[in-house]
């Protein structure tokens, strides 16, 4: 029976580092027991973690597939699995499945394009993983301009490496505002999509959204009113996937299978979808 | 007495609604063949003229559908009640589950439902036509043949073994009262009780072992009106899906049956629907047979307000250990 | 053709059963259900059984694998087995169609190696219909009652059993009862299916129609005002779903026992309320979105991945079994305009 | 998930004895959560708590287990431990390995396997316990005595020396009790009444006490700080506040058969009357059952008399309703009924009487005026036997008598001998002994100077029957020292009776919710370290209600449970049990289970508003509890079918969490 | 019935804190032995002990379980005891109904001054279980080792 292979099964992995990035986000880092990647990924797709008795939940992997001694999830703390992982010590052993999902077309769409990401508070998550995989291959693209937001200073997932690393690269210009004036921040005060309204891009830009459905919406009228086309938008919906294989029936919207036919969609796809999102 | 009319109800349905005492009638609809009718919320006259229907087969329990009706806009909601309805109603109504200010309550007296089960054993497959005569059905099906089968041979377990064809509750009472019936409706419990312990194990295992939990008995009982059931909720230390053991089947009827035990009105409704002809009723009745041997008759819903055998003690009350028989 | 007098029918389930285990649907005092064969045991002549022949490859619940956790050390073991032959006989034109629709699932990419083992291991022997219900209406579509798939077809007639082969896997089974049986010409099966296709004729649903449904039909139904009316009576069980032969909706869950953790397969009903319940939140949260994907799977999203195939067979049991007497029949009336023409 | 310390006690070889306190430190190791685990030989030591203390900080704990003896011994004092730590105190549980384990199982292998399993339960719990706050609430400063004997005579003054207002409710006309009856006090033979009346006029006089004689216990309500109580104060046809005391009408009442129950019956009073000369409250009670007048209408002789114009016979009964923030139970003793006791034919003979008949006969005020006559012909008697441990320290499974002892009966009846002995020395006087139990301060040299120097003839044995024979008592007993059977024609026979709580003491347990032994005395919070408390807390316990006692002990209980109620009254408020009932209302079906079951009516109900999940919003009524009035019993959590109803520090989940430990 | 000698019962007494636990302290006190097989859970009032705890109990592996509580009329909180006795009685029946030996489930009333008749309960019952042999009948096999 062995030799039947079973994607349901998973495999173990073992938390090596966890790095507290804001009050409810933590972000671990898995290997397999001997030290390795558990499994090849692309940017965007997902994987599926688990605790015995607690539960499986999906979590895009944060890390970019140019990675390659280990894979990243920042996690929020929003349910039974999250609240567990987020108590968890390092050594803690987990499992781990996957790739899942179909990912973000870097190679196909976005090479050779200027690039923006808009992401807001935990939607960060998946779009590290392409823009880390973007930086690494950073001759194949164009000029990478990243808005992010969130709640208050304290709630920027990973920031240290914002700061430290994207800000200091050539190419990348990085814009990050918070809802409410605070001290110790000199930076843009607002929403997200009040910002990139402000900031006025280009409309050649290849946009890639991740953020609250509410913050995604206004930041959809914005660009549109800015001039974009929703061809040009991509974002990811891995919240709604259970199973990863297509067949539990629970992520589809429509015939739509996030799981299978996404997590990564692109906007006007996503228009052709019954409204149940 | 008279048998109610479809053609009286509707009358009185449209009047309700056209004179403004009520906004919404919840009746039975029109379904594909005679005996498949649908509860339904009609809202205008019309909608009633062309679907509202009442036969042999409007067997379905109301009372249930009030909570999520009374919850919902303006203006009063009509419905029907046959006697046994009327107890699921007060028992709703002793529990608070739904305004009673919401509701205009008709009594329609009701001489027995048909269970299609038993029309389909008596007569077979392949019905096309059920019409009803005097106290008979006549049965056409697709192979030609015209069958005739008395009502009384293939009424509903509940119906058999009807407690009361009193109303409880109304506001408006169709037709005549009757009166709280004489009834063998413990016989069966009294059967099993009369088992040894190895040959009730083996009866429940045999019934219980075919459950496919559904929760259609959950779904459609009028006790049952939790606004989370434990059996949904990670945190009761009961939630399950589907039994992956066959102790999981008897816990879920076990904990439903208590947690109804005091409270339910013996409609039947949980045996009616069971797509796997499990005889449930048979552990409510049990605890209904209990609660009047142990506390003295007490029948859920048949007096609104009344205080529920669980919920009540006397300082003479029988000793657990002595509530099991102890011969054998 | 091959054939076996009734009479010598038990001669042949001893064979098979002696060979593998056999399955067949066997009357109960609650109506037929599938059944272990022993020796005494009886092929149940009814219609239907109460529950659909998905369970052989589907079951309600099954383990997927186990979990031993120590500390914080977690060790996945591996519980599957390789399955033995089996066959199920008896099985229905409509359940038979059945597993072509679970294959699209399970055996899709990723294939789901539980289900194809018990799949790769199962002789499926299917019997034509000759006494249809007033619920079924199979042939809406294209299912022929008469001439059921499988890998082998059986025609009961008055006297005889009727076996035909229709694959290899059908031969094999029909050279293992060739000394049992005869070599017959299909005469008396093609009178019977004559015969049976007047009935279906007749069928009080042989005309529901179809052709507004199917792929890519989403936008026409998906805002369609009847769902509200549709469900406002549906009680969110999961009757309907646990009868169809081809809902496939599932959930895994652990099980901690104590002295390890089992993960478990279990099916799940998309008519239930916590059914897409998630730590984020809730996708469908009133009953109508409930309701709505149930049926827009079956007539709508289903077809739309697979060519227009419905994920539906109208073997009729949800007709029988909903509480409420609300079905997939009622629901294509409503929205196809079928409904008081 | 918790970061949980676990401490094994060995509580020195108490637990390490028969469990291997090593191997359950190292076993629980293992447990979910429990990231440091340890042994030491008294955790509840300054020591042990400090290495809990240490531990806290040090791993940063977020829960911890003690494994050790009894939690109704030490829960409280880790608490304590935990709060000193920074910890929330009910983030402790504690697993009894000693009562429950070591001491009851005798296999090291076995006993040390269960106590890992307890351990693993209390783990289990703990990983689910969540802080919980103490709520507030008021106290009544006001305190409520129950019984006017010497013992409530002394906690009321007591509590109202210390300032504060104290109710006495005595069923009786009077206070004072079963001591008022006693003629001389052992060992020092003071007089009784000499001793206690100054007492009660003390209590009369005190502006901070308020009697209620002639009163009952009707109702009690709520909780310590916050009792309400419902007295009914019996109609006694006379004006309490109008009667002078003077005594007229009790001379003049025409019914003059009614037996005195002052005097044990041995002779009569009037209808109306005073129990006795010095009572408190000196007025006079016209008795219902024998008062022509209440009874015929006609008569009317006391009104006549009385020159205050104190008779009422309209009066009706009342009920004042008070509230309490403490209330003492000093019910008291009777002596048990010699109606089973055939063999010393105390219902054929009126001269076999008992001990406190005795007491009368000798008193002064008593009906012979002090002088010893016998009942039946009122001549003096010359032998008299007195029969020890009649009803005492019978045999469980005999039908009559208590298994205890009654501790009062040996020092009385030495006190009786030698009196008689000392007033009438030529009374031969026999006393009949299981044993004599002397211990207490003087007592056995009273004891001593009875049989040394009185000559009373101690004989160890049991007096097997008495029987009538003309106008003398045929006595059969055996000499157990001696080994021979004796036959003695007394005059009289003193029969030293058990004595037994007084049976207004159980329905008032019942309103208490405070709970008794199977002999009907109140069970104290702790045997010997809270001897004075109930386990209801706010109800305190005084005098023989609680066990049998001899006058020196019951004032210094009495004394010790004022103290405790002056403490609990001096507090301005008192920090609630945080273990109380909680709603989800989210879950609530609004059904009225919950409230119906409630003995303290904590839950009430509300309609409000809710988002339902499927984006409707609906009304729904739902319970909520006050979590002030809620005593946590948790009957609610089981009646409510929806779980919704759960309880804190006992949480479903908890329970269920232990049950799996256990049954792993 | 086969009494095998080698089966040792799994046994839960859930025990009021105010009567049974303090009489199971007490028989603690004085010594008084019974087998080690019984586990207690603590709970405030035998009306805390839901049947889902029971029937959790059996499902986890218990062989017997056993509720002890005030005797009725001394419940701490005044009724918490009358009605575990009705829901008590109500359950034991059904379980009964269902087959499942009467000999598994037990109420008994012991106050915190019963030290003697906990113990002797604990062994009694212990007895009867042990008698019964394994639990069969309400049984999870998914939890059997």
């Amino acid at each position: 029976m062995n030799n039947r292979s079973e994607v349901l099964i998973p495999k173990v992995g073992v938390i090596t580092d966890i790095r507290i990035d804001t009050p409810d986000v933590k972000t671990f880092r898995v290997v397999t027991p001997d030290g390795k990647k558990a499994f090849d990924h692309m940017p965007g797709q997902c994987a599926m973690l688990s605790i015995p008795a607690v539960g499986e939940a999906m979590f895009s992997i944060t890390s970019s597939p140019t990675n390659t001694e280990y894979m990243e999830f920042s996690i929020k703390k929003c349910g039974c699995v999250t609240e567990w992982l987020h108590q968890a010590q390092v050594g803690q052993q987990i499992t781990i499945r996957g790739p899942y999902g179909k990912p973000f077309p870097v190679k196909e769409v976005f090479e050779g394009k200027d690039l923006l990401f808009v992401a807001g508070g935990i939607g960060l998550a998946p779009l590290r993983s392409v823009i880390n995989y973007c930086r690494h291959y950073r001759d194949k693209y164009g000029k990478i301009d990243i808005v992010y937001g969130s709640r208050s200073k304290e709630d920027l997932v990973d920031y240290a490496e914002i700061i430290t690393e994207w800000m200091e690269e050539d190419g990348i210009n990085v814009h990050l505002t918070i809802d409410r004036e605070q001290e110790c921040w000199d930076g843009h005060v607002g929403f997200v999509p009040n910002y990139v309204k402000e900031l006025n891009f280009d409309t050649n830009k290849t946009v890639i959204i991740c953020g609250p459905p509410i913050m995604i919406k206004f930041t959809l009228e914005g660009l549109m009113s800015l001039g974009y086309d929703k061809t040009q938008v991509y974002t990811t919906m891995e919240l709604r996937m259970k199973c990863g294989v297509g067949k539990c029936g629970r992520c589809n919207i429509g015939s739509k299978y996030v799981c299978k036919d996404g997590p990564v969609f692109r906007c006007d796809e996503l228009e052709l979808l019954p409204s149940e999102y | 007495m008279q048998k109610i009319t479809c053609e009286s109800l509707i009358e009185k349905a449209c009047e309700l609604i056209e004179n403004g005492t009520v906004s919404r009638v919840i009746g039975w609809k029109k379904g594909e063949f005679d005996y498949d009718l649908t509860p339904a919320v009609f809202a205008n006259a019309d909608e009633i003229k062309k679907n509202f229907i009442y036969n042999d087969f409007s067997g379905a329990n109301f009372s249930k559908y009030l909570i999520k009706e009374t919850r919902k806009g303006e203006g009063k909601v009509l419905v029907f009640l046959k006697p046994c309805d009327t107890y699921s109603f007060n028992q709703l109504l002793t529990e608070h589950r739904f305004d009673r200010e919401k509701v205009y309550a008709v009594g329609i007296p009701c001489e027995g439902m048909a269970d299609i089960a038993k029309v389909k054993a008596a007569v077979g497959d392949g019905i096309l036509k059920i019409t009803s005569e005097g106290d008979e059905l006549i049965v056409e099906n697709l192979y030609g043949d015209v069958n005739k089968v008395k009502l009384a041979d293939v009424l509903a377990e509940r119906c058999v073994n009807c407690k009361s064809k009193k109303h409880t509750a109304y506001d408006e009472l169709m037709g005549e009262d009757g009166e709280i019936l004489d009834n063998n409706r413990f016989d069966e419990v009294e059967k099993l009780e009369n088992m040894t312990e190895d040959e009730r194990f083996a009866f429940w295992q045999n019934e219980l072992s075919r459950c496919i939990r559904c929760n259609a008995c959950r779904d459609v009982c009028p006790a049952c009106t939790c606004e989370k059931c434990v059996f949904d909720n990670p945190k009761s230390g009961v939630e399950n899906k589907a039994i992956a053991d066959s102790f999981e089947e008897k816990m879920f009827h076990i904990i439903r049956a208590f947690h109804v035990a005091g409270r339910c009105t013996d409609c039947g409704e949980c045996s009616r629907v069971c797509p796997q002809n499990i005889p449930l009723h048979l552990l409510n009745r049990k605890f209904i047979k209990d609660i009047n041997t142990f506390y003295g008759e007490y029948q859920a819903g048949e007096v609104e307000g009344s205080r529920a055998p669980l919920v009540n003690y006397t300082e003479e009350d029988i000793e657990p250990n002595d509530a099991v028989k102890r011969e054998e | 053709m091959r054939k076996c007098s009734l009479n010598s029918l038990n001669a042949v389930f001893e064979k098979l059963a002696n060979d593998s285990a056999l399955y067949m649907p066997v009357d109960g005092d609650k109506g037929a259900d599938y059944k272990k064969w022993e020796m005494g045991d009886e092929l149940s002549s009814a219609l239907n059984t109460n529950r659909s022949a998905k369970d052989f490859f589907f079951p309600q619940t099954e383990n997927l694998m186990e979990f031993k956790v120590s500390g914080k050390e977690i060790e996945v073991i591996d519980t599957r087995d390789e399955k033995e032959d089996f066959v199920v006989f008896g099985v229905r034109a409509c359940d038979a169609k059945s597993f072509d629709i679970l294959d699209t699932v399970f055996l899709s990419e990723p294939c789901d190696s539980y289900y194809a083992n018990r799949r790769e291991h199962a002789t499926i022997v299917t019997l034509a219909c000759t006494r249809p219900s007033e619920t079924c209406f199979c042939n809406v579509f294209g299912i022929d009652a008469t001439k059921p798939t499988g890998d082998v077809t059986c025609w009961k007639t008055a006297d005889d059993m009727y076996f035909e082969a229709n694959n290899e896997k059908g031969k094999a089974f029909i050279e293992k009862i060739a000394d049992l049986t005869e070599e017959c010409d299909s005469k008396a099966v093609e009178e019977q299916q004559a015969k049976t296709k007047e009935i279906l004729k007749k069928l009080p649903l042989a005309d529901l129609k179809t052709e507004k449904f199917g792929k890519d039909k989403t936008a026409e139904f998906f805002d369609a005002p009847e769902w509200r009316e549709l469900s406002t009576s549906c009680l969110g069980c999961g009757t309907c779903t646990y009868v169809c032969p081809t809902c496939q909706c599932y959930d895994i869950k652990d099980y901690d026992t104590g002295h390890g953790v089992i993960r478990f397969r279990c099916w799940d009903s998309c008519m239930y309320s916590e059914f897409t319940k998630m730590a984020h939140g809730n996708n469908r949260l009133s009953q109508l979105e409930r309701f709505r994907q149930r049926f827009m799977h079956k007539l709508v999203y289903y077809p739309t991945n697979n060519d227009g195939v419905f994920g539906c067979v109208g073997c009729g049991r949800c007709l029988a079994k909903c509480p409420i007497s609300m079905n997939i029949v009622k629901v294509m009336k409503a929205l196809g305009g079928n409904d008081g023409e | 998930m918790q970061r949980i310390g676990v401490f094994v006690c060995w509580c020195g070889s108490n637990i390490a004895g028969t469990v291997d306190v090593e191997k359950v430190s190292e076993a629980l190791k293992n447990e979910p959560g429990v990231v440091f685990s340890t042994n030491y030989q008294y955790m509840c030591s300054q020591a042990g708590q400090d290495i809990i203390k240490d531990a806290i900080a040090e791993h940063k704990l977020t829960g911890i287990v003690v494994c050790s003896c009894s939690p109704r011994m030490h829960e409280a004092t880790f608490r304590k431990t935990a709060a000193a730590a920074g910890l929330n105190s009910y983030m402790v549980e504690i697993a009894n390995i000693r009562e429950q384990c070591s001491w009851v199982h005798k296999d090291m292998q076995s006993g040390t396997e269960k106590a890992i399993i307890l351990g693993k339960a209390a783990v289990a719990k703990v990983n689910l316990n969540a802080p919980l706050t103490p709520g507030e609430s008021p106290v009544t400063k006001r305190a409520l005595v129950i019984g006017g004997g010497i013992a409530g005579i002394q906690t009321a003054l007591d509590i109202a020396e210390a300032g504060f207002p104290v109710d006495i409710v005595e069923k009786k006309p009077t206070i004072g009790g079963k001591m008022a009856q006693l003629d001389k006090t052992f060992p020092t033979l003071d007089c009784a009444a000499c001793i206690l009346t100054p007492k009660m006029v003390d209590v009369a006089q005190n502006d901070k006490i308020r009697i209620f004689s002639y009163s009952e216990v009707e109702e009690i309500g709520g909780f310590v700080g916050n009792f309400t109580v419902k007295i009914k104060k019996k109609a006694r046809y006379v004006k309490e506040d109008v009667c002078t005391g003077c005594g007229i009408c009790t001379e003049k009442c025409p019914q003059k058969k009614v037996p005195n129950e002052f005097n044990m019956g041995m002779d009569n009073r009037r209808a109306v009357y005073i129990p006795f000369a010095q009572a408190v409250p000196k007025v006079a009670t016209i008795d219902p059952n024998y008062c022509t007048m209440l009874k015929t209408g006609k008569c009317g002789v006391c009104a006549k008399v009385c020159t205050a114009g104190a008779i009422d016979y309209t009066q009706k009964d009342e009920i004042i309703e008070e509230k309490y923030g403490a209330i003492v139970a000093a019910t008291g003793f009777n002596p048990i009924s010699m109606d089973k006791f055939d063999e010393f034919a105390y219902n054929q003979s009126k001269d076999v009487i008992t001990s406190l008949e005795f007491e009368r006969l000798t008193n002064a005020a008593g009906p012979t005026a002090g002088k010893l006559l016998r009942p039946s012909d009122g001549k003096h008697p010359h032998t008299i036997v007195f029969v020890q441990c009649v009803g005492s320290r019978c045999d469980a499974c005999a039908e009559k008598g208590k298994e205890y002892c009654s501790k009062i009966c040996c020092m009385y009846t030495a006190k009786h001998a030698m009196l008689t002995r000392d007033k009438y020395p030529d009374t031969d006087v026999y006393v009949f002994y299981i044993d004599v139990r002397t211990p207490g301060k003087a007592f056995d040299e009273f004891y001593r100077r009875a049989v040394e120097e009185y000559g009373v003839h101690y004989i160890k044995g049991m007096v097997g029957k008495v029987s009538p024979e003309g106008d003398k008592l045929m006595v059969r007993a055996s000499d157990l020292l001696a080994n021979k059977q004796l036959n003695i024609a007394a005059d009289l026979v003193v029969l030293a009776a058990a004595i037994e709580p007084d049976k207004s003491a159980r329905p008032l347990a019942t309103m208490l919710t405070a709970s008794m032994d199977t002999n009907d005395f109140f069970t104290e919070a702790h045997p010997k370290l809270r001897p004075v408390e109930s386990p209801t807390a706010g109800v305190f316990l005084s005098g023989t209600c609680q066990g049998p006692k001899d006058i020196p002990e019951t004032v210094s209980q009495a004394s010790a449970a004022a103290a405790k109620v002056i403490g609990l009254l001096a507090k301005d408020k008192l920090m609630g049990n945080p273990c109380v009932a909680q709603s989800n209302e989210l879950m609530c079906n609004g059904c009225s289970s919950c409230e119906r079951v409630c003995p303290y009516g904590a839950i009430t109900y509300a309609d409000k508003e809710f988002r339902m999940p499927d984006r409707t919003v609906a009304i729904r009524r739902v319970a909520m509890v006050n979590e002030a009035v809620c005593q946590g019993c948790g009957a609610c959590t089981v009646a409510c079918p929806s779980g919704a109803m759960d309880l804190k520090g006992f949480a479903t989940s908890q329970i269920i969490a232990e049950v799996d430990a256990i049954c792993k | 019935m086969q009494i095998n000698n080698e089966f040792k019962p799994k046994i839960v007494a859930f025990c009021c804190n105010w009567c049974s636990y303090a009489g199971a302290d007490l028989a603690g006190n004085n010594r008084l032995a019974y087998p080690e097989c019984v586990n207690i859970i603590r709970v405030p009032c035998s009306c805390r002990v839901n049947p889902i705890f029971i029937l959790r109990a059996f499902q986890r592996g218990a062989d017997g379980v056993i509720i002890c509580g005030c005797h009725p009329g001394d419940c701490h909180y005044t009724s918490g005891n009358y009605y575990t006795r009705r829901r008590m009685a109500l359950l034991f029946s059904m379980l009964n109904y269902l087959g499942i030996e009467k000999e598994r489930i037990r109420l008994e009333w012991v106050s915190a001054a019963e030290g003697a008749k906990f113990a002797a309960t604990m062994n009694e019952f212990t007895e009867a279980v042990t008698a019964l042999g394994e639990n069969k009948r309400l049984e999870d096999l998914r939890c059997k080792k």
